[in-house]
């Protein structure tokens, strides 16, 4: 049932290709990229978050069922992110009720 | 401690309950019997605190102006309520009681996967209590259970952080059990009892267990939170420094909606097991009943927002919550009408468990209905916050989750004391109960109706009938609770000796001793057919 | 009061359609719950234990019949979405020229402000027959507009406006609850809802204290607070000249153009740092705290009338 | 996470069929526990996710206060002790009991140096006065820093710098613990090739803190771009 053994050169592979993510995305923040430098970082940490998921905890070897319960997890937070999100995206949808909205000055007698 | 000093029976067998006594074989067990036990004490402890804050509201709100107390403390008795109520009874009673008891034998395994990690879920859940407890002593707390921003972190000067520290740490213990029921069900089954062979219960525990994992941590992280604004004052919910308050429900209810599901899904579970057993019947639909549970307790997740249609959340996310709490209505539908098609043409006996059953039923389906006001948006605008709010919620809550869990006591009673209660007395307590609860609660979706707000410590009196109704109905209702506790400890010592399988029901616990050895089994069981197996070729499962 | 003792007064435009979905769920609640009532008695009679050998046979399941109690409350729970949701996006948004009425809840008790300058508390004068607009605010926690009558109620949040609307079609006086709980009192925080006939309404509103109206008070607020030292009409103070600023693009420090709108002006009192006008230093103080909700509505409604009244002032503020 | 003393196999509890269920019990278990870490830090991070949304520019700015090397060092610091904790499981596995102490010791004086670093970095906080809550008082270049972007909610960027890398901390303090027992444990020859799962666990748990981080870094450290 354990995993196989993993050579220990793969392993120090993996940690260096994380130790190079690290650097890129550290060096991405230093150029403008806009909006993109939010999803160029993400995408980095996703990337480095996958390979120490897969190598180091052993994802890559382990049974379906621990495969779906993680996939579960992330996809548990993504509906509360998503859910919520809908929320605060949508609320300027109708029009935000201001102080004196209809715009028209109050008129006095 | 009352059943550690159980008379030891010169010639009974060895059994979990006799096996070693003293106080230390009780607090420092790993076993799940006795761990079980250890929570039926602690909740039934908690249920009478709840439920005296129930009484004394009740008694209080029998006249406009307030019959007994101050409003802030009329404030603190339902907070405390609540409180106690949901996160130290209802969350924990069938699970942490029963499913602690029955899960391990109904897989056919020696304990749960983890018997550490459950004495210690105990422990944790004790802590919480102690905290809860604290903060009752040292002045109460009035936020209500739901905590609302800014209130609570910046408004009430009561003991909210004793009681955010009580619900924080109790989580904890929820999470345990549920981790040690997931890995029970999955890696600890005996040879030959597949996913589909399983008891319902069993479905209903591993949704429940989904639940608890998935949901309780944010429950935790939010009541840290809450307790850091508290603290520090510095924004997180707080409007005035630029929090949103709004973001304080949603992940307040990202938790708290599902939590409903924990309490309810566990009681369907007996349910199910209760009417097999008393109509001899297999459950009709198997396993559209058992999917049905994982499909209430994933869609329970997208619901919450329907708590919110009145906050100034979005229309369109209110719009997308409510479908979604439509939908979560259907899986539940198609539970009631398989039971009640289980009936048909069944061999149905009367036993108190079956009469908690059909109370069961019975009240859920109005409960459930009663739910479909509050998730349609429109009427939603009325009654939220009203007292129909309150009634819904103590139908399926009370109506339903505590009559399953008094339904699945009285089925397991023997199992776990190995002695048999008075049946008549449990069938007049049943009918008790049940009347009483109808006689309290059906008033308040009136009163709702008519526009009365619910956590009012006193209220215009044109109210007035309708309060004394739900008030005499408690009364009623609190009687009707009393006298199960009575005859059940009655029981514990004087009751008559109860044999292995008393209702003649199928599952693996039936087959062993009541009450069971320590190691449940003298040799790990092997399961040869369907749960439920209550035809007529006399099967070989029981 | 309520002489129909199973339903509140159904006393504005929209109750009798909310009621109408309310008796239709009730049918639904009472039809099914009756179904399943008499269906187990009949079961539990007819199929009762009659010897204790009995072995009924067990039957597996009907897939027909699952399908059929799957999609009849599929269909009904359809319908009551679409029936709700339509009318509750009906009654979302107030139609025009609604008349506006300014609500601000606080602990515990609801401050009301009409356009006109008249001031109450813990009752709202409104005529008959005419689309009333609230918009609604907080001075501390969370509460709730809720008339039961007039099956409205909304949430009135610190720190932002909800709004909700409706028209009386009833004369008389009405319970107005706080529907969220908000602390101690929280019971006590109620209030009336007084309809009149329009002549009568127009009366009351000219007659009573004649208070000042809203832009008079917030312009003494704007002195006695010394918001005119800095912010002089000629621009020449420390702060921009707020002439001519109503409802147009103001540019930032960070760059970034923003509309001085209300939530602006808001803003700019209440956490005046967060955004800096172009040639501007952050040293105006916080006005948090030291303003309550109505005073700082006063201002703003103040500061709209010099946006509106004024003309558009030379150009001599941009840099 | 489960011992029993008198068992046949060494390291078996009484309620197993045998090792292998045991095994496959004790990962089912600690995935299903980091699924609720998941949710745990996911409940602050959804928070985060907003207000960085409603308040980007006051993040932007609170941002700049943090010093991105130290960061970026820490980040490797922790993925170094990452390896060496996954070298250590992997000695546990070969039977090879030295390595497997040397690994655990290494690991935890890695994260003990990530700690530290955290400490130094928190102290930079309170000397710059940046802490809600506790002391909050940004100045001279501090404040023209936070200024632009809003210093009241550069205060909800600052509670949830603290709020995620003071949660991240705990685990980690906690991780060292669970560390310090298999040091113990295995110096007493606790573990055999067909028992090793408590490393195993208590590196499936490390490597979590691990990943957090790897969201904590970006998400805190490079918000806005230091061009």
């Amino acid at each position: 049932m354990s995993h196989p053994i993993v050579p220990q050169k793969t392993y120090i592979l993996v940690f260096l290709c994380l130790i190079g993510l690290t650097i890129l995305t550290t060096g991405v923040a230093f150029i403008d990229l806009g909006a993109f430098n939010t999803v160029a970082a993400l995408v980095i940490a996703f990337a480095k978050m996958s390979l120490v998921i897969l190598f180091f905890m052993g994802v890559r070897s382990s049974s379906g069922l621990v495969r779906i319960i993680l996939i579960a997890g992330f996809f548990w937070f993504a509906l509360l992110v998503a859910f919520t999100m809908t929320d605060y995206h949508t609320r300027t949808w109708t029009p935000v009720p201001q102080a004196w909205s209809s715009g028209a000055p109050p008129t006095h007698p | 401690m009352s059943t550690a000093t159980l008379e030891p029976r010169v010639h009974a067998p060895r059994n979990y309950l006799n096996a070693d006594y003293g106080w230390k074989s009780w607090l420092f067990t790993l076993d799940h019997k006795r761990i079980a036990l250890l929570y039926l004490i602690s909740v039934t402890f908690f249920f009478l605190v709840g439920g005296s804050f129930a009484v004394l509201m009740r008694i209080h709100l029998t006249e406009p102006q307030g019959a007994l107390v101050q409003p802030e403390t009329y404030n603190k008795l339902f907070t405390l309520h609540g409180v106690i109520m949901i996160f130290f009874f209802l969350i924990p009673s069938i699970p942490a009681v029963l499913g602690n008891f029955l899960v391990p034998l109904m897989v056919g395994a020696r304990d749960l996967a983890f018997p550490k990690l459950n004495l210690l879920s105990w422990y944790i859940y004790i802590v919480g209590g102690m905290f809860t407890l604290y903060s009752a002593i040292a002045g109460g707390v009035d936020t209500g259970w739901t905590f609302y921003t800014p209130y609570s972190s910046t408004y009430s000067n009561t003991q909210v952080t004793a009681v955010a520290i009580g619900v924080f740490v109790t989580g904890f213990s929820s999470i345990l059990t549920g981790l040690n029921f997931i890995v029970t069900i999955h890696k600890m089954r005996c040879p030959g009892l597949t996913w589909f062979r399983m008891p319902l219960f069993l479905w209903s525990m591993y949704a429940t267990s989904l639940i608890m994992v998935l949901g309780t941590p944010v429950l935790a992280i939010t009541i840290f939170l809450l307790a850091l604004e508290h603290l520090f004052h510095v924004g997180i919910f707080s409007p005035a420094l630029g929090g949103d308050p709004l973001l304080f429900q949603h992940l307040f209810w990202f938790y708290s909606h599902p939590a409903v599901y924990i309490m309810i899904l566990p009681a369907m579970g007996v349910v199910s097991e209760i009417i097999a057993c008393f109509s001899r019947k297999r459950i009709f639909g198997y396993s559209i009943v058992a999917f049905s549970s994982v499909a209430i307790a994933v869609l329970g997740f997208l619901v919450w927002g329907h708590h919110m249609f009145v906050t100034g959340q979005s229309v369109f996310a209110g719009l997308i919550f409510s479908l979604l709490s439509f939908l979560v209505a259907i899986p539940s539908a198609i539970k009631v009408f398989n039971w009640t098609a289980t009936l048909y043409k069944g061999s149905i006996s009367y036993e108190a468990p079956m009469l908690y059953a059909m109370g069961f039923i019975g009240l859920f389906t109005m409960g459930g209905l009663t739910g479909l006001f509050l998730a349609s948006l429109a009427t939603d605008v009325h009654l939220n916050g009203t007292y129909f709010v309150v009634a819904h919620f103590h139908y399926i809550m009370v109506g339903g989750a505590v009559m399953g869990y008094l339904g699945g006591i009285h089925f397991w009673w023997p199992k776990i004391s190995g002695r048999k209660y008075p049946d008549m007395w449990a069938g007049i307590a049943a009918v008790i109960i049940f009347i009483g609860f109808n006689l309290t609660f059906f008033p308040q979706f009136i009163l709702g109706y008519l526009g009365m707000p619910r956590r009012y410590a006193f209220y215009p009196a044109e109210f007035q009938v309708l309060n004394v109704m739900s008030s005499a109905g408690a009364t009623v209702l609190g009687v009707g609770y009393l006298i199960p506790l009575i005859y059940l400890i009655w029981s514990m010592r004087y009751g008559p000796i109860a044999e292995p399988n008393p209702w003649g029901a199928t599952g693996l616990e039936w087959t062993t001793a009541s009450p069971p050895p320590t190691e449940n089994f003298a040799e790990i069981p092997v399961v040869t057919e369907e749960a439920y197996a209550y035809g007529p070729k006399e099967g070989s499962g029981d | 009061m309520q002489s129909m003792p199973f339903q509140p007064e159904q006393a504005s435009s929209i109750a009798k359609s909310v009621d109408e979905l309310y008796l239709f769920l009730t049918l639904v609640t009472v039809f099914f719950s009756a179904l399943i009532f008499s269906v187990i008695f009949y079961f539990m009679i007819r199929y009762r234990r009659r010897s204790p050998d009995e072995r009924p046979k067990p039957i597996e399941g009907n897939f027909p019949l699952e399908v059929l109690w799957t999609t009849i409350p599929t269909l009904i729970v359809a319908v009551i979405f679409v029936w709700s949701s339509m009318l509750y996006f009906k009654n979302a948004e107030a139609p025009k020229g609604s008349m506006e009425i300014f609500v601000t809840g606080k602990q515990w008790m609801w401050k009301v402000e009409h356009p006109e300058g008249q001031r109450e508390i813990n009752e709202v004068h409104v005529p008959l027959g005419r689309p009333v607009k609230l918009t609604m605010t907080s001075e501390d926690v969370i509460h709730d507009f809720f008339v039961p009558a007039f099956r409205v109620k909304k949430d009135v949040l610190p720190g932002r406006y909800t709004s909700l609307w409706f028209t009386a079609t009833k004369v008389g006086t009405f319970h107005l609850f706080c529907a969220q709980y908000c602390g101690a009192f929280h019971a006590g925080m109620i209030g009336s809802i007084i309809v009149q006939e329009p002549d009568e309404f127009e009366r009351w509103l000219a007659g009573g204290t004649p208070g000042e109206s809203m832009e008079q008070a917030g312009e003494k607020v704007f002195q006695s607070s010394g918001c005119s030292t800095c912010h002089t009409p000629d621009g020449a103070g420390l702060g921009p000249s707020l002439l001519g600023v109503y409802g147009q693009p103001v540019k930032l420090t960070t760059g970034e153009t923003v509309t001085a709108d209300d939530a602006y002006i808001r803003e700019s009192i209440l956490l005046p740092k967060a955004k800096i006008v172009m040639g501007y230093t952050p040293i105006m103080p916080t006005f948090q705290g030291q303003l309550t909700e109505e005073q700082l509505n006063d201002v703003i409604a103040y500061i709209r009338a010099l946006g509106k009244s004024q003309p558009k002032p030379k150009e001599e503020g941009k840099q | 996470m489960t011992d029993a003393e008198s068992h046949a196999e060494k390291g078996m509890a009484h309620q197993f069929e045998d090792l292998d269920q045991q095994h496959d019990a004790d990962m089912l278990g600690i995935w299903v526990f980091l699924i609720t870490e998941i949710m745990f830090f996911g409940g602050v991070f959804a928070a985060y996710a907003i207000y960085r949304w409603m308040y980007f520019s006051a993040f932007d700015g609170g941002s700049h206060i943090l010093d991105i090397r130290l960061g970026a060092a820490n980040t490797i610091v922790l993925l170094g002790s990452s390896l060496t904790m996954v070298l250590s499981v992997r000695a546990a596995q070969t039977g090879n009991r030295r390595s497997t102490v040397l690994f655990l010791i290494a690991t935890m004086i890695l994260g003990g140096i990530f700690l530290g670093v955290k400490g130094y970095e928190y102290h930079q906080k309170f000397v710059e006065h940046v802490v809600p809550g506790l002391d909050w008082a940004p100045e001279g270049k501090t404040l023209a820093l936070l200024a632009p972007g809003g210093v009241q909610h550069a205060q909800i960027y600052f509670i949830f710098y603290f709020a995620m890398t003071g949660l991240h901390a705990i685990h980690m303090i906690i991780g060292m613990g669970l560390l310090l027992w298999l040091v113990l444990r295995a110096r007493k020859d606790a573990f055999t090739p067909h028992y090793f799962a408590p490393v195993e666990v208590v590196g499936l748990y490390w490597h979590f803190v691990d990943i957090v981080w790897i969201f904590l870094f970006p998400l805190l450290y490079l918000i806005g771009g230091r061009y």
